[in-house]
């Protein structure tokens, strides 16, 4: 197995941290993961992403020119990101933002509005990142729950514990929709 | 030991605490600034000192007092910071002085960008500042990396006294990986007796290289020519990846090193013998990787982020046995490592 | 008879190397009998700087560490921070401090950095053959001012001292002279409190010393000391500027 | 009551002591040392000299011994 | 024409003034610091301005200043000034910015001695400073030779938009010969249309290479690469001295150069077919100097001041054909020329 | 109806890259403005920092020299000394020209360099991400300083207005804020007194503009304007702090 | 008698302006720009508005026109 | 001809300025010349000397480590040359100063009082060094007169045209004695 995967979007959108907890849960499952932020001037105001490869092996170039999963939080990563995917990979849209659409049909999209069901669910869009994270999880069987969930605990039950059981449950509902 | 996802920059950070670095002196730019703002957070807690300096030159002057006086110091930057500790480099190797430097490199000449290259491997190799010096330059590759080849940084700086560089790039300072931290060596390394600690119930020392004539300057030269010929068979390190039946080399380090074992691997799929040499200390540069090899390939290509630096090394050690290429990419690029393929496959005629 | 003066032990037995007459001889004298009289010789950290001080490091009994040019506050204040047991001074000319080392300078000031640094002012780079210093005096010839300093080009000298007494972090800030026997002695004095305000932890301590060139300003030693009173002490402030409690 | 013992091999000629002495005890000598500097000698008057120290405080090459 | 007795450091200055440079900014280091002293006397005479920097860090920054408005400005150092001059130059390169540096070389490493050397070779011609990027450099070995070299230096500056390295040492700076200054140039040279002068009646210009994107460093850095491949063609410049029926070759620049000459002589008086070639532009390396000769001669040796850094170039163009063997003095030591030809005999076995 | 206020010619087309409610962009606004309005646009030469506005140089309408980290006034001096019609003038961070850049702001004061500095303190590296200043606040956290500024370890700020009031060749030291539209007219008086001393050939001019950096504060545009204002603006002298007649 | 022009793609929505405007007259509004901030507008309030153009002085990104 | 001359002596004894001299006349005289002087920190109050080549051919090394001739001024300078010079070569020695003597028996050594003649005929032993230059001259015959004489007008009738005559008398006086 070998995901290479791309999570994008605007600055406060938590996508460094997807990706993060995906690495983190990754790792936890003896797997070789990689995470790479973007980083530079273009931060300043700008969209951020990571890389995350998840493989069974050795990774040797650790940078996402073709991702095989890639998550667009807002327009502008839509746009940078929807004609890199590889043939026959995943795009995974928050169209609660997005309204973009592309004439590629050799990836397959999924949507999920997932600023709505933050929105719905926790009375914040803040948790949009973990529902989609669920929703990909629940897709495309990378890692299984109680790997997240482990990594859920050890990442944000250090700083924020609070936070703990509300991650968990946003992953479910990104999962279950 | 359990592992932990950490960044390149931060495993640095960590592994030199552990290896008994207790002062840090340094000036923030991206993409190295974690290093410093991770020392400021925990070298408090193992009794050490973060002092943030007023630029690079005060940094590396700073880490020349404090091995002046025998302690475990580090100091990190990014290409224009090293620039500018050129002669302060030049400085703590003549006067033989234990120190680690950090340069995770990124793109110039000039402002530049802040995309990954290795285009500072000259000066970091062959001395960017004044005089004939040669610092041990490391070269890692992955996060454990890092941390292996920091820890062993402080024990070959001590061991040699002699200033030990870290080269990387933003994409390793910048990237997270497991790692687990291994027990700090217990290495038997020489007493610092020449330190200035206070001259108690000793003879006084004077740590500096002031030669008043020609004769002295002569002298203290031979001397760290000789350290470095006794340095040079001693410390090389490098990396065979699938060399045994290898037609044709890929010798690349560091992030291009990473990206060239994937292309080798794609390579092979096609059936091409290829093999790859990734060099772990740059300098001394790693001859012996090449000894048997050079009767067996075709020839050879060097992989860089650069417009070929290390290319020039590799052909000395080749010396036109066969023909060693060249395939680079600039300015904060990174090859794809299908790139690489269609490149060698190319340049040695191989479509 | 008693012998009422001889040499401190805070000196080697190595003669100096200056010229005839030049006055951090006299510097190196009171510093190394401060040391002694301090019993900071088998204690004490001492950086010397590029210039014709560069060779102190042979002349004082304590452990010595040698900075390139202008960058030995920032040796000074690895040492120290390394070592905070020991007492760390530096010795610097005029151009190594106030010209190329300036930011170092000003920023150990305002850190509070806990050395005491000596400033040798003797208004040119006497080590290079006289040229220009930061501390050149307008209208004062030099190799690289040749028709006198002209302050509409080359600008106007700093007055270091005062400058770090405006500092937040600097302890103790004097500007002495070492021209008269009671000079001597009072710059002496003013190297004790520097060191003294260290072994406080106080902060940052700086002495500065007007000092002569009799070589690069052509002139006899005695002509110099009479020069140096005349323009040097009119022109830089003198005396305590700082004494933090 | 007191008197000046002068280092030959460390002394430059330079004079600072002579101009410092009250009682200008001291003057420039007449013989070269080793390094060809010509030092200082002090006036056979050794009545006059009081120790004061102060030639020896402005000697830049701590040449000077004083005795009192 | 008559002829001048003039000390090297002053031939520069007075053939920098008549070449048209307007500007010198500088820090005093012996051995190079006549050259500031004699702008600041004459500078004034031709409505040029002398200002002494308070470092070498400022002095290359206020050359960037002055050459970022169009006009023609010189500074000069040595070693340890120059190594702080390093990011400088980085910057320089990469904005494209002409200005001749002067590095009269001493001792080093670090503090070191005030006497000759070529140790500085690697950091003057592979970039001391970050990133990829090559200043010209020319070596003199004669007191003319500075005259006419750096006249040469600052078209060569505007010509291709570059920094220029002229690279010498302290026998060289301080020496005394006659010399005479032939007619400042009158090259047809390309209109500096690139200059910040305020933006009157055009567009305004901005001069840097602030890169934000990796993909703008890209194409900043292949536009300087092919910058340097239209370069080394066009400049290589060197002297070859009783090359043509030689089976021997010593390659030196500058003082050993010059040196090595006299050595040429001394082995020919003993019937061995010894020559030079002594290397002008040390960037680019003079490689058609080779070009012929390869086939002829039974090997080469790198004379230098320095433990060997040319020897490399010297080696990459020889590609292992013949033996290239090395003799070198260090600290500011000189090599007498018979000290030149026992080595050359003993290590090509010619006893 | 009449249009009273529009964009200035001093200013390219291009938007702003800064964050959201940064003041770096009233500082452009009315250095702009000022550049206009003096007539400045075809004479001036800037000079730009590395800093969040070294990207300033696509924004001012007028020629623009980008300098290295620090280097921005010996760059400025530079093309002064090159072309001395043309107005000169750097825009730099606190970093930039507080710590890195030190020795060169204080060594062209001295020299009376005749061109105009202008100081943006927001008392942070803003660029690299939120790192310690040599103008952050005692006790502030920043990311090299996570548990808040110790002067006993990491120094006391510097205000560097003051400092440079002591130094004799600055002619014009102003310490200006753009919290409220009044203080933003004042600190476009401050920058035109300040281009207008430069014209008059009196020296070295040096205006100091606090101002917010609400990313790396982590605060919103409106509290990081009162922030400053009840810290930074009661820490640092404010005012015409010198006025060479 | 005043009027503020918002140019909307250079507005980031950081609410400097609606300090300062002394007539409570501005609002961060419901629409996103192209670059997905939130940008002010005018409320329609066009009379009390009297040109003061204190919120364009305080306008870091020099989106605000103010007529009379 | 070709002659590899070294010039030593105390700082104020004008040491340099007689190899100026000389190889400035060498050049007026259409020969090759090269005139190097020592420099660094030994100079802080100790000796001086400088290394002139006067040669009818290119010359290749500058430096003089075995002078053909070489002019001692004061003790020290002695010391150090005297086991320097090449055999059959030339040591001039200021015996007004230096009282040394060597074991050498394979070099000329030529002494000259030069400051007492130079205190008896002009009342200051500043002139000690043409005076030696001079004898130099008239006993190794390598520049003659008429060009010594307007290498002394060129050089010192710039700055100090009132010591031209002296100068030239200086040299007479050693050309005689
Ligand atoms: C980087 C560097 N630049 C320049 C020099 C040359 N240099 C040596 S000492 C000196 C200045 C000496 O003047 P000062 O500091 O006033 O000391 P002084 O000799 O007058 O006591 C200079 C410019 C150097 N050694 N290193
Ligand atoms: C030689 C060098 N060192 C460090 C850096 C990294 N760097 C870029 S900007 C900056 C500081 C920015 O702070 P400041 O000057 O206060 O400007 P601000 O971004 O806050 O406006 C630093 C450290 C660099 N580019 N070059
Ligand atoms: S050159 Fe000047 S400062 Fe240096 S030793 Fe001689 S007199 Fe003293
Ligand atoms: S001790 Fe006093 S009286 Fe005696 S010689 Fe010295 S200065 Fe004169
Ligand atoms: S002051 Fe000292 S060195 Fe000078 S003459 Fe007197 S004893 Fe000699
Ligand atoms: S990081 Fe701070 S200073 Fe930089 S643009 Fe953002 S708010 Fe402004
Ligand atoms: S011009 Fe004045 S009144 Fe009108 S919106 Fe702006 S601040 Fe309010
Ligand atoms: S101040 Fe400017 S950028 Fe901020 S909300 Fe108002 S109009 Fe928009
Ligand atoms: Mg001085
Ligand atoms: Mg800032």
């Amino acid at each position: 197995m070998e995901e290479k995967m791309v999570f994008a979007g605007f600055g406060g959108q938590g996508v460094l941290f997807m990706g993060k907890l995906l690495a983190h849960a990754g790792m936890l499952a003896g797997k070789n993961v990689t995470w790479i932020p973007s980083y530079g001037p273009e931060m300043r105001g700008g969209t951020a992403n990571c890389s995350v490869i998840i493989s069974d092996n050795r990774i040797g170039s650790p940078t996402v020119d073709e991702p095989t999963i890639a998550v667009v939080m807002n327009g502008a990563s839509f746009d940078k990101f929807v004609d890199k995917v590889k043939p026959d990979g995943d795009l995974f849209v928050n169209s609660s933002i997005v309204d973009r659409t592309t004439d590629r049909n050799d990836i397959n999209i999924i949507k999920i509005n997932a600023n709505d069901l933050a929105y719905d669910n926790f009375q914040t869009s803040k948790l949009a990142n973990v529902i989609v994270l669920g929703h990909l999880l629940a897709k495309k069987n990378i890692l299984n729950k109680e790997i997240i969930f482990k990594a859920i605990d050890e990442m944000v039950g250090e700083k924020r514990p609070e936070m703990v059981e509300i991650n968990k449950r946003a992953i479910e509902l990104g999962m279950s929709v | 030991m359990t592992k932990m996802l950490m960044k390149g920059n931060e495993a640095i950070a960590e592994a030199a605490i552990r290896s008994g670095c207790k002062l840090f002196f340094g000036y923030p730019i991206t993409p190295s600034t974690e290093i410093p703002e991770y020392m400021s957070k925990k070298l408090k807690e193992v009794g050490g000192t973060f002092l943030q300096a007023e630029s690079e030159v005060a940094a590396i002057n700073m880490v020349y007092g404090a091995s002046a006086t025998g302690v475990r110091v580090m100091t990190a930057s990014s290409s224009p910071g090293y620039s500018l500790k050129q002669e302060g480099l030049s400085y703590l190797a003549a006067v033989e002085l234990p120190a680690v430097i950090v340069d995770i490199m990124r793109a110039g000449p000039g402002l530049g960008g802040l995309g990954p290259t290795q285009a500072d491997y000259f000066q970091i190799t062959k001395g960017g500042g004044h005089g004939d010096y040669h610092p041990i330059v490391l070269a890692p590759a992955t996060v454990q990396e890092m941390v292996d080849l920091t820890m062993e940084a402080f024990d070959l700086a001590d061991e040699y006294r002699t200033p030990v560089v870290i080269a990387a790039d933003g994409i390793l300072g910048q990237m997270m990986e497991p790692v687990e931290f291994p027990k700090g060596s217990s290495k038997d390394l020489p007493h610092k007796d020449w330190a200035a600690t206070g001259a108690k119930g000793r003879e006084k020392v004077n740590v500096s290289n002031y030669c008043l004539t020609n004769e002295i300057g002569e002298r203290n030269c031979l001397h760290l020519q000789k350290k470095h010929e006794y340095i040079k068979p001693r410390v090389q390190r490098w990396k065979s990846y699938k060399t045994e039946d290898a037609e044709f080399i890929i010798v690349a380090f560091g992030t291009s090193g990473r990206i060239s074992e994937t292309a080798v691997d794609l390579a092979r799929k096609e059936g091409i013998k290829l093999g790859l040499i990734r060099p772990i200390t740059l300098w001394p540069f790693p001859e012996k990787a090449f000894e048997g090899i050079l009767d067996q390939v075709k020839g050879f290509m060097s992989v860089e982020l650069s417009t070929g630096q290390m290319i020039e090394d590799v052909r000395l050690v080749v010396n036109g046995k066969v023909p060693v290429k060249f395939f680079g990419k600039q300015g904060g690029m990174t090859p794809a490592p299908e790139e690489i393929v269609t490149s060698f496959k190319a340049q040695f005629g191989l479509e | 008879m008693k012998k009422v003066f001889g040499r401190t032990k805070g000196l080697t037995e190595r003669a100096f190397h200056y010229c005839p007459g030049c006055t951090h001889g006299i510097i190196h004298r009171i510093l190394a009998e401060a040391l002694e009289e301090l019993d900071l010789i088998e204690n004490a950290i001492g950086v010397a700087p590029v210039g014709c001080a560069g060779f102190c490091e042979v002349y004082f009994s304590c452990d010595m560490i040698g900075a390139a040019h202008g960058r030995a506050i920032a040796v000074g204040t690895g040492a120290k921070r390394a070592r905070p047991e020991n007492t760390v001074f530096t010795y610097q000319g005029d151009g190594d401090a106030g010209a190329i080392g300036l930011a170092e300078t000003i920023s150990a000031a305002a850190r509070g950095e806990n050395i005491t640094s000596i400033f040798v002012n003797n208004s040119i780079y006497g080590m290079t053959g006289g040229q220009m210093a930061p501390t050149t005096l307008p209208g004062q010839k030099t190799s690289t001012s040749p028709f006198g300093r002209d302050p509409e080009v080359a600008g106007h000298p700093i007055d270091l001292p005062l400058l770090l007494s405006h500092v937040e972090g600097s302890a103790y800030i004097a500007s002495v002279s070492v021209d008269t026997p009671k000079n001597v002695l009072a710059a002496k004095k003013a190297l004790k409190k520097g060191f003294q305000t260290q072994m406080e932890g106080k902060g940052f301590s700086f002495i500065s010393i007007l000092s002569t060139c009799p070589t690069n300003w052509g002139m006899s030693p005695a002509k110099a000391i009479k020069w140096l009173q005349d323009n040097m002490q009119t022109h830089f402030t003198m005396g305590e500027l700082k004494v933090k409690e | 009551m007191g008197k000046v013992v002068v280092q030959q091999e460390l002394c430059k000629g330079c004079g600072l002591c002579v101009e410092a002495c009250p009682k200008n005890l001291l003057v420039i000598g007449k013989d070269a040392n080793s390094k060809g500097y010509y030092a200082v000698v002090q006036k056979d008057e050794e009545e006059k000299c009081n120790g004061c120290s102060l030639c020896a405080i402005m000697c830049p090459d701590v040449a000077l011994e004083v005795y009192r």
